[in-house]
């Protein structure tokens, strides 16, 4: 039991060993290769990595507890860019003329509303018919894309409020808003994981579906609550980032579901469901952005960031893997 | 009475659910536009799913171990950038089956991985996914690939060829379809591949070897993907390193719509054909009638719920699930 | 102890699925109090039946009482809130959530914005714990705890509300006797409160010694409902199938010939030490011994799944390295799993692509696998075995328990093995069809083939085998043959006593 | 923990005793839009690498969006706390990179867009734009291609297509208005039956010529954004067996020049990358020396047509 317990614990503090092995490779490496003068973990340089990962790092927060639930969702891509559309259109909608600079709270909640809808859509579908998330999710990626191109065909929805990119830049104790914003993101959601009763019931769902059925734990609402959530999230993720940029391509966010499950698996969730945690999470994604950060730093090009992240992933699982087999007591099946 | 009324016709709908949506875009497309049904079209129709439905038929095989591979988009862009860039090099003869070998290469790899290693599949080919992508770049340099003389090589055979009259694209998927249907629905190793993907344990208790098994299937997918490839370059006889960037999960969504269950242990080669038939006949028809393409992805997101829908609502005897 | 009023009452219950009626006006009570045994075939209607008590079906006519209450119970939690409490036979545990949230799941305490109470979770399952003996607390992880326990947690459950009756279904199934005991202090403890007990085993044993009453269900209808003191096994098994069994000892009644299979000094990790035994062509030796002893492990090695790490293995005389199934195979042996759902069959293809699976690479036609020669084969030992099946098409979840067994066994014998293995081949499988198999073992053995039976209950291997091995924690305490054999003896040799 | 923070010594020790800094030098940071996706952008990388090493008084910091507007963002604001002296930036997306901009305006760094200028908004915020002029480019297709419909007789008849860049980025929506504000001009009797984007993408390109090819029994012309789309197009219709239909495109590639010698392709628009990357280079150069810049630095990009083509090299890319 004591040696399933350091095993548990190994596995989860991976990630954290491996960010710092990131750190000091690119500190030491970037003496040779960088061409800055700036060092790799500068104060500046780690805040703006912080910020840099807020996109993705909001996202994976939900993708964890969608994944700990026993579900996965593909549309988060998608969802975000539709979110990112809502919010900068409705900027300049013309039934919101007379407020001023108010419609920016009114256009946020419009694109925070389109999340949880397109969320729940994806929940209800789940709960109702039966069929696997992975199958409505890879559906709706595709569906939801369908629809952000249907608004503004294959242009670009834009629309630049400086007052909006004001808030998006502004800092609060030397932090940028996208980290708060991710901060207290992980922070709530940690809580709903640890200390409420649906986010144990997610976890008990998760692990043992028939057992939370028989136990009168109602599944489908539960997990439509995680996939409104998670709608949130990705909904959120875009007003963070298309705050600051004020404009979005119809192409925008895919292949961010690949990116944010990554991170997800490398922070330690399983992907049968019922284990992982939100600060696993949180390793995951600042591991992730560590490395494209510091390989840019270093100046490795593009195909060295894919092929490293690809073969870290693999790695990672192998690891793990090798951590949870019972060595030759197991069964060779 | 009701009860089995309805029952009945769920199982009528589930079972040849597919075929109805085939037959009902057709009417509907063929209404639509009077050029729809012309043997033209439909050749094109084909021709233009050849490259999708070679890897699909590989997945289906995947998919049926109880497998996923959502690396063979970058990895046909690997085939087909490494066969361009040896044909001038090797010359075709040499730069074809060396393709092939390199792309088998990688298809083992994850076979391995996942296979031997047991490791999940989803992160591998997910992990892997990005790795090709890479090794392509680090491979092209990021550039494209064009054969220099265009005009001198019998190579272009493969993608733009005809053999009495039928595009060779064409008959390569009609082959590899024919072949691989056979291989699954016919030899002892297509039982292994569905009683590995139906119940790995089992499997294994009845002597099955799981993970020769399971790297054998992504052998083929890689076979499939590297086919794939080959009628890719040879049509556009030059390519970008992002030429299959997306496709693993149009070829998913095609092996999905052919009734192939996630969970493994179900499906077959013709119905991986049909779905990607439909998916190629509803792309064709839209841009027919004049609609964007992007209308195509709200029609798929529909029929891939409502095919997977009614197929487990078959099952289950209910078309609302209870959780 | 009062028995006069029905802590349970069921009346007039249907239940009908397309084409079959599950439950055929069931009526049955069971008294506040009383420890009541619901007995029946698979496929009599008592899952069913227990689905309609736990609010998993709803009922198409009749009507529950509860304390005489009328009731409608529309889920699992519903039924536990209105005081039906239900144990099931698959442990269902959620193994990285700790034995609190775990007993209480489904309704853990909450406090304002839907926080848990955790205080308050672990107080009252500590106190649960405290009246089962248990050595865990409430924030041990489940998953760190051994079967038996994880029995607990699952039994801790039916504490939590104030049960009016509480369903035990197959609970002993992977008890410990030290741990059955403590169960069986739970349900005496249950009962001197008034709570009505249902109680679901094959086991008559278990029947005999705790229960007051006993009702048997069969093809769906209300048979009897008869004092225990007052019946017999032969009398139950009856009402069950209809007709009379013989459950006596089989004596060895053949020659028997050379040795098949010869192991020695074989270890495998924890799991097994030093186990040494051999088989001769035409002889059952019986494995028994608690869940947990090894045997299923011996039998794993055996066949190629699990690499011993010392000993030898002789076949025919001939040392053999077993590596894989496949070798396994080759040489002659056979291995019918513990769980036949998972590890036996592909459930979700036919009965004969299931049959012909491990000599599919030999039923081929050219490169093709030839459809005749399969259909013959099944065909052949769907008669020989009497596997009811309306044609090989039939997919092999739809089966009966009994018929399943039948077709794993039916896999491996027309291999014609030298070595079969059988392992736990009547559990979960009603009476009817486990003689059958019984018989079919004994067929099997004077046909010549070694045949090794583990099994967890002992009027099976006293039943089939010729010698009984008795295990307890990975050892051989003592091999008996039919001269020596008591069920005393055997009783103490897997709790680990050697005797003299 | 004391682990850690002996690690964490060992590396700030590293820091400090890293190589002397050199003051002297203009440190230069880029991010492209997405290298690997078409040999004109990996040309230009080359190039930019090479007349950044030829010059020593430069250190060049190249970076790589991977056509995703998040990363590049991220990448400005990398630069800016790398504290570069100039950022040469070719957008993803000529909108959403001006608030990054305009950081890095803030931040006292002069920004230098290349290829492909932002929109109108971030005028304000960079010092230069060093390009080609695609409006100018899109003019010149549609003179190539009305000129050519003139010497088949056909100007008063003709039908084309045009299959545009990727949607939003400002080079395709530059050339597209260029060639559909030039087209009536001098042809006024041409007409443009339908645009469709085909995202600078050879394979994506094909598919819709494939698509124009059935839906219209008559095309006479195609303008492609550029000849990687051009000579996508040109497969389909090889492949269709429709011969006649003049391809007019922009940018020309090896594989667009190697079709018009083999006469298959009519003309295109010669912009050389190596130009593009150095003329962006030694802007930003110019600027951090302090001289005057144009605030529209193009470089010339002239016709190229099968009658001409003798003067022009093969293209490298």
């Amino acid at each position: 039991m004591n040696s399933e317990f350091i095993k548990r614990n190994l596995s989860t503090s991976a990630i954290w060993l491996f960010i710092v092995v990131e750190l000091i490779f690119f500190s030491v490496a970037g003496q040779y290769l960088s061409l800055t003068d700036v060092a790799f973990m500068d104060g500046g340089n780690m805040l703006l990595l912080l910020k840099q990962s807020a996109p993705i790092g909001i996202i994976a927060v939900g993708m964890t507890i969608v994944m700990v639930n026993g579900n996965i969702d593909l549309s988060v891509g998608a969802i975000f860019a539709m979110a990112g559309i809502i919010l900068l259109d409705s900027l300049s909608w013309s039934i919101f003329s007379g407020i001023g600079d108010w419609v920016i709270v009114v256009s946020v909640l419009l694109a925070l509303t389109t999340g949880v809808l397109l969320g729940a859509l994806n929940g209800l579908i789940v709960w109702k018919t039966g069929v696997d998330a992975f199958i409505v999710t890879l559906g709706s990626m595709l569906g939801y894309r369908g629809l952000v191109f249907m608004f503004n065909g294959e242009n670009p929805t834009s629309n630049l409020n400086w007052t909006l990119v004001d808030l998006a830049e502004a800092r609060f104790l030397g932090v940028h808003t996208a980290t708060w914003v991710f901060g207290l993101t992980v922070l709530i959601v940690w809580l709903i994981t640890r200390y409420t009763v649906h986010g144990r019931n997610a976890y008990a769902i998760g692990d043992n579906r028939n057992a939370a059925v028989n136990a009168g734990i109602r599944v489908g609402p539960h997990m439509l609550i995680n996939f409104a959530l998670i709608g949130f999230l990705a909904a959120l993720s875009a007003v963070v980032f298309y705050a600051g940029s004020g404009s979005v391509n119809p192409n925008d966010g895919m292949l961010y579901e690949l990116w944010v499950i990554t991170a997800v698996v490398l922070g330690g969730t399983k992907l049968a469901g019922g284990s992982g945690s939100i600060i696993g999470t949180l390793g995951g994604v600042i591991a992730i952005q560590l490395l494209r950060t510091g390989l840019g730093y270093i100046g490795a090009d593009t195909s060295t960031v894919n092929l490293v992240l690809g073969l870290i992933l693999i790695v990672v699982l192998f690891i793990d893997r090798q951590l949870n087999v019972k060595g030759a007591q197991e069964l060779k099946v | 009475m009701a009860n089995l009324a309805r029952k009945r016709i769920l199982t009528v709908m589930g079972n040849q659910g597919i075929l109805i949506a085939f037959v009902v875009f057709m009417v509907i497309f063929a209404l639509a536009s009077p050029k729809f049904l012309s043997l033209d079209n439909l050749q094109s129709v084909v021709r233009s799913s050849a490259i999708l439905g070679v890897m699909a038929l590989g997945v289906t095989f995947v998919v049926i171990s109880g497998n996923l591979d959502l690396s063979v988009g970058s990895m046909m862009s690997f085939s087909t950038i490494v066969v361009l860039d040896l044909h001038d090099k090797l010359g075709p003869s040499l730069a074809i089956p060396t393709m092939y070998l390199m792309t088998l290469g990688l298809g083992g790899t994850i076979g391995f991985l996942v296979g031997y290693l047991r490791l999940n599949s989803l992160i591998v080919t997910l992990g892997m996914l990005s790795a090709i992508h890479g090794l392509t770049l680090t491979y092209s340099g990021g550039k494209n690939m064009d054969i220099d003389d265009k005009a001198g090589t019998w190579f272009s055979f493969f993608g733009q060829g005809e053999i009495l009259g039928l595009p060779v694209p064409i008959i390569l998927f009609v082959a590899l379809a024919a072949f691989l249907g056979v291989l699954l629905a016919k030899t002892p190793f297509g039982r292994k591949v569905y009683a590995v993907g139906g119940n790995s344990t089992a499997a294994s208790f009845s002597g099955i070897p799981r993970a020769r098994t399971v790297f054998t299937c992504y052998l083929i997918s890689a076979f499939c993907v590297a086919t794939a490839g080959l009628i890719q370059a040879s049509r556009s006889m030059g390519s970008q390193n992002t030429v299959g960037q997306g496709l693993e999960l149009e070829v998913l969504a095609a092996v999905i719509l052919g009734g192939a269950s996630l969970l493994g242990g179900s499906g077959t080669v013709l119905k991986t054909v049909i779905g990607v038939l439909i998916l190629g006949f509803i792309q064709n028809g839209l841009l027919l009638i004049g609609w964007p393409f992007y209308i195509q992805y709200v029609i798929t997101w529909i029929i891939i719920i409502l095919a997977v829908w009614l197929d487990i609502s078959v099952k289950r005897g209910k078309f609302w699930a209870t959780i | 102890m009062t028995q006069s009023t029905p802590a349970l009452r069921l009346e007039g219950i249907v239940k009908e699925f397309p084409g079959v009626k599950a439950l055929d006006n069931v009526s049955l009570s069971v008294m506040a109090g009383e420890v009541h045994a619901l007995m029946g075939e698979n496929g009599a209607g008592k899952s069913t039946l227990m689905k309609v008590l736990g609010g998993i079906y709803q009922p198409d006519a009749g009507t529950i009482y509860v304390a005489e209450t009328p009731v409608v119970m529309s889920n699992p939690l519903d039924a536990k809130n209105k005081g039906i409490v239900f144990i099931h036979q698959e442990l269902s545990l959620a193994e990285e959530l700790s034995v609190a949230e775990n007993v209480y799941l489904g309704e853990l305490p909450r406090k304002s914005v839907g926080r848990v109470d955790w205080k308050t979770l672990y107080e009252k399952t500590d106190e649960i714990l405290r009246r089962l003996k248990v050595s865990f607390n409430a924030r041990t992880r489940v998953g760190d705890l051994s079967i038996a326990n994880q029995q607990m947690v699952e039994i801790a459950r039916a504490l939590t509300v104030d049960a009016k009756a509480v369903i035990f279904d197959e609970p002993t199934a992977s008890l410990t006797d030290a741990e059955k005991l403590v169960l069986f202090e739970v349900i005496d403890d249950l009962k001197s409160q008034g709570v009505g007990i249902v109680y679901i085993s094959h086991r008559m044993e278990e029947i005999f010694k705790i229960t007051d009453r006993v009702s048997v269900l069969r093809d769906g209808q209300y048979q009897d409902s008869v004092l225990t003191a007052d019946t017999s096994e032969e009398a139950i098994t009856r009402m069950m199938i209809g007709r009379n069994l013989d459950l006596s000892r089989a004596p060895v009644s053949h020659e028997l010939g050379e040795v098949a299979i010869e192991v020695k000094d074989l270890s495998c990790g924890a799991s097994f030490q030093n186990v040494s035994f051999k088989v001769r062509c035409g002889e059952v030796l019986g494995f028994y011994g608690l869940v947990g002893a090894g045997r299923t492990e011996i039998a794993e090695t055996l066949f190629g799944l699990r690499q011993p790490s010392s000993g030898t293995i002789l076949l025919d005389g001939k040392e053999t390295v077993i590596s894989s199934p496949a070798i396994a195979i080759r040489e002659g042996i056979s291995l019918v799993p513990e769980d036949r759902k998972t590890q036996g069959l592909v459930l979700g293809m036919n009965c004969r692509d299931n049959m012909t699976l491990p000599q599919i690479d030999d039923m081929k036609a050219g490169p093709f696998v030839s459809d005749g020669a399969e259909v013959a084969l099944f065909d052949l030992y769907r008669d020989r075995l009497d596997i009811r099946t309306p044609g090989w098409r039939q997919t092999v979840g739809n089966l009966s328990g009994g018929n399943q067994q039948k077709i794993v066994i039916g896999k491996w014998l027309s291999m014609h093995p030298k070595v079969l293995i059988v392992d736990e081949p009547t559990r979960g499988i009603d009476v009817g069809s486990k003689s059958e198999i019984h018989k079919l073992i004994r067929e099997l053995a004077a046909s010549g083939y070694a045949v090794i039976v583990i099994s967890s209950e002992m009027p099976e291997v006293l039943h089939v085998a010729d010698r009984i091995v008795a295990m307890y924690s990975g050892e051989i305490i003592k091999t008996f043959t039919s001269d020596d054999v008591t069920e005393d003896n055997l009783i103490q040799a897997i709790s680990g006593i050697k005797p003299k | 923990m004391s682990t850690k923070t002996l690690l964490a010594t060992a590396v700030t020790a590293t820091v400090l005793m890293g190589p002397a800094l050199a003051m002297a030098e203009m440190r230069i940071g880029i991010t492209q839009n997405n290298v690997g996706v078409d040999s004109y952008q990996t040309t230009y990388e080359s190039a930019f690498i090479a007349a950044a090493e030829a010059n020593d008084e430069v250190r060049a910091v190249v970076l790589d969006a991977g056509g995703d507007v998040a990363r590049q963002i991220a990448q400005v604001d990398s630069l800016i706390q790398q504290e570069v002296d100039a950022i040469i930036i070719w957008p993803t997306n000529g909108e959403a990179v001006i608030p990054a901009v305009r950081r890095a305006h803030n931040a006292g760094i002069p920004v230098v867009v290349t290829n492909s200028n932002i929109a109108e908004q971030g005028f304000d915020f960079i010092r230069s734009f060093s390009g080609p002029d695609n409006v100018t480019q899109g003019s010149r297709s549609a003179e190539i291609m009305c000129d050519k419909f003139k010497d088949m007789g056909i100007e008063n008849e003709a039908k084309v297509v045009q299959i545009s860049g990727q949607p939003g980025y400002t080079t395709a929506i530059e050339r597209a208005a260029g060639f559909e504000d030039r087209l009536p001009e001098v042809c006024p009797n041409v007409e443009l039956m339908e645009t469709q984007p085909g995202d600078w993408n050879r394979e994506r390109s094909q598919q819709v010529m494939e698509a124009f090819l059935t839906k219209y029994d008559d095309i006479d012309g195609v303008y492609s954004g550029d000849d990687n789309m051009g000579v996508g197009a040109l497969n389909a219709a090889r492949a269709a067996d429709r011969d006649g239909i003049i391809f007019v495109g922009a940018t020309n590639f090896s594989v667009g020049y190697d079709a018009m010698a083999e006469g298959e392709y009519w003309g295109s628009i010669y912009q050389s990358p190596v130009d593009d990357a150095e003329a962006a280079l030694q802007t930003a150069i110019d600027i951090l020396e302090g001289k005057e810049v144009p605030f529209l630095n193009y470089f010339d990009t002239p016709k190229i047509t099968q009658d001409n083509m003798d003067e022009f090299t093969r293209p490298v890319f």
